[in-house]
């Protein structure tokens, strides 16, 4: 399942929602990003995430679908937020459920690393020294690669 | 044509999106990307360097050689950032 | 923190409280286990989980002490549940803290695979067939060696 | 010297600890585990195997080369089981 909103989300009812009811489950894996008050060195008051809807719920449910064909999932969340958000506040959240902990962990990295470089979000942070687009950054197209299959 | 803009293409240009009607020729997002720096100076600044854009035709990704139509949703962006986490 | 305890936890609330106050943190990584209806071709009425007193917290803080070593975590909870426990209850959790999300996956999973095998947990099976102690699996070996540093 | 018993060693025992003095030769684990096989049967099964058998001395894991001293606390136990997830 996706989600793209402007609200918070309580990653508490997401776990808990994800497992209910399914006793395969035997393991819950969870990532939830949060806005962080320095970037380098930075301090940042706020950040904002631009999205292209329409093509964002495209492009996560295009990111499920490759993290279901690859790993024995018995459920799967991908929960992204848009808007302007405060140091502190929840971004993202991704929660897969599988009978094993290794495709649970695998699963959730994966989409968190095909996240972070297909879904079209772009970030502007605000500093003391005016607002800045974020560049992409080589480190998450290089967690990506691992993905890639031959 | 529709065309749409994000992040810093987005705000270079001053447009979120804009209709727009290509000359027959242009039938390649890099022949739009080279017919749409010529539109005005923040077109020209955000269409300069064509390595640090991406393209996304009807929401899907494509590289500066995939082709387009008239009735096209055509997006035109920086890589993605997910961000620093 | 570790903590060993028989009540049922709120994956939740440990996720919400370990970031917390803290704008340092950009990721939260968690995993969750769960007792799982089936055993092989077995069906799992219930699982008692018989543990160390003692030596259990001990080997817990020593696992999380080489987690810390190892990454910058900015926070850390193992929370270990013992008694005796129904399909879908809750049995573990882990969550890790971090500035990057590297970091927060792999010692979560690094403190997984390494309760699995060094932890003084055992479990009894009820099945239809009667209890039965679980045997220690080469796979959670396999999975815990892989973090041993030459 | 306090022994403790865990899963299917306590249930094949029939005790989840007991206090023992050993021969003042038992010096080793090893030794110790030798000697606890002929207080019973149902000693003699839980430890006819020492490949099976997991030891701690005060909480701590040692091999069957441990030295062990009349104050201390042991646990003997199969390998630990995470389990199946």
């Amino acid at each position: 399942m996706i989600r793209v909103q402007q609200d918070d989300f309580d990653p508490g009812a997401e776990i808990a929602r994800i497992a209910a009811g399914n006793t395969r489950v035997g393991g819950v894996a969870s990532f939830v990003g949060l806005v962080r008050d320095m970037a380098g060195e930075s301090s940042i008051s706020a950040m904002t995430l631009e999205h292209y809807p329409g093509m964002t719920e495209k492009a996560l449910a295009a990111i499920e679908r490759e993290a279901r064909e690859r790993w024995p999932l018995e459920d799967c969340l991908i929960l992204h937020r848009y808007g302007r958000l405060l140091p502190g506040d929840r971004i993202v959240l991704v929660v897969t459920a599988s009978a094993h902990r290794e495709a649970a962990f695998d699963a959730c990295r994966f989409l968190m690393d095909w996240l972070k470089t297909k879904a079209p979000f772009w970030k502007l942070e605000e500093t003391a020294a005016g607002a800045r687009w974020v560049a992409a950054e080589a480190r998450d197209d290089e967690a990506a690669a691992r993905w890639v299959r031959e | 044509m529709r065309l749409l803009y994000f992040a810093w293409v987005r705000t270079r240009i001053g447009l979120a999106e804009e209709e727009v009607s290509p000359p027959s020729h242009v039938t390649t997002l890099g022949e739009l990307v080279a017919w749409l720096g010529t539109r005005g100076p923040g077109h020209a600044a955000a269409f300069a360097n064509h390595s640090a854009l991406r393209f996304a035709v009807n929401q899907e990704y494509v590289g500066l050689d995939g082709k387009i139509s008239p009735g096209d949703e055509i997006a035109v962006f920086p890589p993605v950032t997910g961000g620093r986490t």
